[in-house]
């Protein structure tokens, strides 16, 4: 089995190339549909690495929820603002040198972080099986739960009235 | 022995009632009454005053305070003080006053701001009796103060006429120069001794013997004098103080205002006393007014010029006297000088009231005409001159007996004398004597409210001179110095030379203008250039102060524009500047912000790993 | 069975969040911004599956926080897709340095 | 007979096993397996268009296509061949980009979800225990493949269509989503081999709740894949062919192939969440599962053969105002029939589902418009 164990690492390992490939793209790609679309290669490649990490229900919701809904979104509003004809897609030159510059101190500071520390201890997972997802959410976590039904209930209306046609 | 008496309060009272009286009432109640009101007040005030002239004569010093202003711990009081040279001057004042006031009703009879002028002349008098009596610097100034106004108000009471308007203006800004060294001597004064009152100065002069302040504060006190008694650089006003109608110059410029200054060096002769040098500058100021004032009459064409510039030259010696260190002999000159000099004026006053003019070519020939103002003309032009037994010889004789000591302010004042002389008849001569002038025709005699003061005034004259004569034993010198030897021992020979001046004056004066027709027109065409040459190099030496004070001004001005304001404003644009530099941080992006908060969290994140 | 040593896990999600929080710095359009956004949340989900186990007594809270996560992720989205086309009628434009109301 | 096909594979398995080492032999089970789907998904998808022509054919009262090989057996080669040799026209203005990527990733999607199908007795390619909820992830990530093809051509037409079907399955999605509620209620789990296995004794379809949700589950599935009475995007009297208008050629062909794919998986699932799967008496296990899947596919048939098009707004009104609430209502049912257990069950159940089924039914009276009176030109 350890060959096919070599086979899931590499595919792991492509996967997160690819998702760091597609969220650089995401970020940088001047027409903002390529950005959406790279978006959505970020967010399959995550659900990917969960899976990798033993989440398969969170695998299968981020890609219900995420690539479902909020990508339709996202296109939807591209759609609407027509933003497609506008060229310039970034500020200026010394915001993004600048913004660059800081980003990657951070990342240089939290990898030699990330780095010195032995994880080892930490590491090891456990697959979980949906009904103890689903025992946990109705037992311990029914609060967040409910209050997470409101809030989504309050979003939806909010963000119908924020859109619409004020009917004036 | 020190009294009290609350009558004294009153003697400036009547004539400030009398003011607020015609300022009030004068255009719709009083009209024509407005003089009766004024002369009343004078002759009342003159009445309260004599008892306590008389209380001195026995010895008697009247001094009183009241607190005025309680300022921290001290306070500023004030009151009178009538000590011997007060009551003296207190007693001319009334009754030079009094019989001005009597003479201006005929005077101005027909002026259109009859009471406007008497509500003036209550004023002045007022002020004038307030500074006699007072007994510190701080009522001596306001009273000071107050009369500068009344001859600003007096001397432009003609204000239609722009010459007059001109002239009371340069008489207020000249004298104003003088007060304010005045107002600087007192300030130095009041720091010296911490007080203001004559009696505590005469007390502690001693104190502050070695103080250089002493000798500013003298000089500073002497300032106010020039300005007042228009000595050498400051008396360019009295001469156009003339545009005023005649008996105000003789009220203000000839008896009481212009007296004032000496009697500020009388009051404040202990601080003199202490500073030679200061002396020293009295001196040599006043021999040189004295000598400058009596060369530019020779050549005045005007009579009232001819007065004023006498008046000058006469106070002159006076201040030469103080400066000498001879009170006693300036104050009587002083007190002889109010007589006589009041009555020359009033007898210009009833020539011009006759024939209209003050332009001595113009006259000439009144003798006949205008029979008594040419006779009390006649006493004191031979007062002035010094001539025996009138009152001019003593007083004058006093002062060069002073000088004697010091030759050349000896033969500088003698010359003085004889030139005074000169001029005073060849006035006497070109107005009353010779042939008849243009305007001689049809003059006539004032009426009896003018010429009755005249002949009191003449007989003052007459009389004036004997109380400090040797005939009384020097007795005025000696009442006001209250010791036995007030006065210097006449000297026979003194007293021949000093005579001799005044009849070799006349003697001239009648040479070139009566004796030799020709010589007349010579004399003129010499004199006339000469004096209004002196004159005019007098104005504008004067004037170079004014500049010189200007181009003070305008640097202050500058100074203050550029740098003290610089400095406020330099510090609101600095806060204006770096408020518009900060102010571009604010960019509105979001974007920005948020990069600066990455920045922030980086910083915290890096010093947290170390 | 840890297939991979979970520091690259980690760097995986720092390279994400980095990559947004350049989006989010750099980017001119409100809704790039916004896609931005969807990354870094997406990075700190991924951290918390992969601790997710470590909490012994109840091995499923990385889990479903992540879930939670994913769910608020939504709603936010459509809040502020909602609040862009409010913007972009009333305004006119989504260009981020073209709303400058609050510029000096 | 039942496990025909497993045995093959081991067979040929153990024939790889012989000269290939072990981790190749893993591999090759894989492929095998995944070769076996991607040919299953080509050839369903081949004969389906041909059993759609003759069906509709038979219903209008004509043959359909008979030409080509004998009773028409050979006009899916017939139409592949077309399909491939036609031009592939891109549009100018087009995004070059997304013009080629959307047809290929429309059917991706389309053929991972075969993965999730029990085509038989231990024949799951991937038995997932998020099995179902891995067919509902991957028929979401359609609707931005949709939106893909629409924007890409840059036709206004095409992106209008594209929008709308995007709406039209996204409102499908939530009452799909909850008719499968009750089925996990019961069963417990989300694998679809278990939910198989659970309807060994008694099929869902046969429970009150259970029939209710096939009802609900096959329409939305139906509405899904775009076909029939709710095909209202790429009608042809409606916006020219919906987003796929500007394709041509293979690419259509792929679309096509998604599109069939799509409603035979929709068949397949129905079958095995409500009819019992591959559970039968006699016949095979993959027999059972093949003809319940066709009998259904016959019914989309029949459907489009029959119905009438919706019109958006009652379509739109069906999926929010009828099929979700009576699927909230079901889920109560099935609870209710799971909780009280026998026939009081069975019965509460049967009553709560015909009341709501009246009531909707009742609130939702068909939209009459005003009658509009018409002002003749004068």
């Amino acid at each position: 089995m350890e060959s096919l164990q070599v086979l899931v690492k590499a595919g792991i390992y492509i996967l997160m190339a690819a998702g760091s490939l597609a969220a650089i793209g995401a970020v940088f790609f001047p027409n903002l549909f390529y950005a959406g679309l790279s978006l959505a290669g970020v967010l399959i490649c995550v659900a990917g690495i969960y899976l990798s990490a033993g989440a398969d229900f969170l695998a299968m919701v981020q890609i219900l929820i995420y690539v479902g809904a909020v990508m339709t979104l996202i296109i939807y509003a591209i759609m609407l603002t027509n933003i497609e004809e506008i060229k310039v897609s970034h500020l200026g030159i010394k915001q993004i040198l600048l913004s660059i510059l800081a980003v990657s101190g951070f990342a240089v500071l939290t990898a030699s972080a990330i780095l010195s520390i032995d994880w080892r201890p930490l590491s090891g997972q456990n697959r979980l099986e949906v009904h103890e997802l689903g025992a946990a959410l109705m037992s311990r976590y029914i609060f967040p739960f409910e209050v997470l039904g409101i809030l989504l209930f309050a979003v939806l209306i909010g963000a119908i009235v924020i859109a619409r046609k004020d009917k004036v | 022995m020190v009294t009290q008496s609350g009558w004294i309060y009153l003697i400036p009272c009547y004539p400030l009632v009398a003011f607020l009286l015609n300022v009030f009432f004068g255009a719709k109640v009083l009209k024509e009454k407005a003089a009766w009101v004024s002369i009343a007040a004078s002759v009342l005030s003159f009445f309260t005053a004599l008892p306590f002239t008389a209380g001195c004569l026995q010895g008697k010093i009247y001094s009183d305070r009241f607190p005025w202003i309680a300022a921290g711990n001290g306070s500023l009081d004030f009151g009178y003080l009538i000590d011997p040279m007060a009551a003296v001057l207190i007693f001319v004042v009334t009754l030079v006053g009094t019989l001005i006031v009597v003479y201006s009703t005929g005077y101005m009879r027909s002026d259109a701001g009859y009471h406007r002028f008497f509500a003036y002349v209550s004023l002045f008098m007022s002020a004038m009796t307030t500074l006699v009596i007072a007994n510190n610097f701080l009522l001596f100034f306001i009273a000071w103060e107050i009369m500068g106004l009344c001859s600003y108000l007096l001397i432009g009471f003609w204000f239609e006429k722009p010459a007059a308007a001109k002239a009371c203006k340069k008489a207020f800004l000249v004298t104003r120069v003088g007060d304010i060294g005045l107002f600087l001597g007192i300030l130095t004064l009041f720091t010296l001794f911490g007080t203001l009152h004559f009696e505590d100065i005469k007390d502690m002069a001693q104190t502050a013997a070695g103080n250089p302040l002493l000798p500013a504060a003298a000089f500073l006190v002497f300032c106010g004098t020039i300005g007042k008694s228009a000595q050498f650089p400051l008396h360019v006003w009295l001469p156009d103080a003339m545009e005023g109608p005649t008996p105000v110059s003789a009220l203000i410029h000839a008896a009481t205002m212009v007296a004032a200054g000496v009697y500020l060096l009388a009051r404040a002769f202990p601080v003199l006393a202490l500073s030679p040098d200061v002396m020293k500058i009295i001196l040599y100021t006043g021999t040189g007014t004295a000598f400058v004032g009596a060369f530019i009459a020779l050549g005045a064409t005007d009579i009232k010029k001819v007065l004023a510039y006498s008046t000058i030259s006469q106070l002159g010696f006076m201040v030469a006297a103080m400066g000498l260190g001879a009170v006693n002999a300036g104050f009587f000159h002083l007190v002889t000088h109010a007589f006589f000099k009041a009555l020359l004026f009033m007898g210009a006053g009833s020539v011009i009231h006759g024939t209209g003019t003050q332009d001595l070519r113009e006259l000439g020939g009144l003798f006949p005409k205008m029979k008594s103002t040419a006779w009390t003309f006649l006493i004191g032009a031979l007062a002035i001159s010094g001539i025996p037994p009138l009152a001019g010889f003593w007083s004058k004789d006093e002062i060069l007996t002073a000088s004697h000591g010091n030759n050349f302010i000896f033969t500088v004042l003698c010359v003085s004398a004889f030139i005074t002389a000169f001029y005073m008849f060849r006035l006497f001569f070109l107005t009353f004597l010779g042939k008849e002038g243009a305007k001689s025709g049809h003059a006539h005699e004032s009426p009896l409210s003018i010429t009755g003061p005249l002949w009191v005034l003449a007989g003052c004259s007459l009389l004036a001179g004997l109380p400090g004569s040797p005939f009384m034993g020097m007795w005025l010198q000696n009442f006001l110095s209250g010791t036995r030897h007030g006065a210097h021992e006449p000297q026979a020979a003194l007293m021949m030379i000093s005579t001799a001046l005044g009849a070799a004056g006349i003697a001239f004066a009648a040479l070139f203008y009566l004796a030799v027709p020709g010589l007349a027109k010579t004399a003129e065409a010499v004199l006339r250039p000469a004096g209004s040459g002196l004159e005019k190099s007098m104005n504008s030496v004067a004037s170079g102060i004014g500049t010189l004070f200007m181009k003070a001004g305008s640097f202050q001005n500058f100074f203050d524009k550029y740098f003290v304001d610089g400095i406020v404003n330099l510090s609101g644009y600095a806060a204006q500047l770096a408020a518009s530099s900060i102010r571009r941080i604010q960019t509105g992006l979001v974007q920005h912000s948020l990069l600066v908060a990455f920045a922030v969290l980086m910083v915290f994140l890096y010093c947290g790993m170390k | 069975m840890n297939l991979i040593p979970t520091e690259h896990y980690l760097l995986f999600a720092l390279v994400l969040f980095a990559a947004g929080v350049t989006g989010i710095l750099t980017r001119r359009n409100v809704i790039g911004v916004l896609i931005s956004i969807e990354l870094m949340l997406n990075a700190a989900a991924i951290n918390l599956v992969v601790f997710s186990h470590t909490v012994k007594t109840a091995p499923e809270t990385g889990q479903l926080f992540a879930f939670f996560v994913i769910a608020l992720a939504a709603a936010g989205a459509a809040v502020g897709l909602a609040i862009v086309l409010a913007l972009y009628r009333n305004r006119h434009t989504v260009q981020t340095d073209e709303m400058n109301l609050l510029k000096w | 007979m039942d496990q025909l096909f497993v045995n093959l594979k081991n067979m040929a398995l153990h024939l790889i096993g012989v000269f290939a080492p072990d981790w190749l032999v893993s591999l090759s089970s894989i492929l095998i397996s995944v070769g076996a789907m991607t040919f299953l998904g080509i050839f369903i998808m081949m004969y389906l268009t041909l059993m759609e022509r003759k069906v509709i054919g038979r219903m209008q009262n004509r043959i359909g296509p008979n030409r080509v090989g004998k009773w028409g057996l050979l006009q899916p080669v017939a139409d592949a061949i077309k399909m491939l040799t036609k031009e592939d026209i891109v549009p100018e203005p087009a995004d070059r980009l997304l013009h080629f990527l959307a047809p290929v990733m429309i059917v991706i999607p389309a053929l991972l979800i075969f993965a999730v199908i029990p085509f038989g007795r231990n024949m799951t390619a991937l038995d997932l225990n998020v099995g179902l909820l891995y067919f509902f992830a991957m028929s979401s990530t359609t609707t931005m493949v949709i939106f893909m093809a629409g924007w890409g051509s840059r036709n206004k037409y095409a992106s209008l269509g594209g929008m709308r079907s995007v709406a039209q399955m996204i409102s499908y999605e939530v009452p799909m989503v909850l008719s499968v509620v009750p089925v996990l209620l019961s069963v417990g789990s989300l694998s679809t081999g278990k939910i198989v296995e659970a309807q060994a004794d008694l099929w869902f379809v046969l429970t009150p709740w259970g029939f209710f949700a096939c009802v609900i589950f096959f329409l939305c599935g139906v509405a899904e894949c775009n076909r029939s009475p709710f095909d209202l995007p790429e009608a042809e009297s409606e916006i020219v062919a919906g987003f796929h208008t500007e394709f041509s050629g293979m690419k259509f062909a792929l679309f096509y192939m998604a599109e069939f794919m799509n409603a035979f998986s929709i068949a397949a699932l129905t079958a095995t969440l409500f009819l019992g799967g591959w559970q039968g008496p006699l016949l095979p296990s993959w027999l059972w599962f093949i003809l319940k899947t066709y009998s259904l596919l016959f019914v989309m048939m029949w459907f489009r053969g029959t119905l009438p098009r919706l019109r958006a707004d009652q379509m739109m009104g069906l999926a929010w105002k009828f099929l979700l609430p009576l699927a909230l209502v079901n889920i109560l049912a099935a609870g209710l029939h799971l909780y009280l257990g026998g026939p009081a069950g069975f019965a509460s159940a049967l009553i709560i589902l015909l009341g709501s089924f009246m009531g909707l039914s009742k609130v939702n009276r068909s939209y009459v418009p005003e009658k509009r009176e018409y002002v003749l030109a004068d």
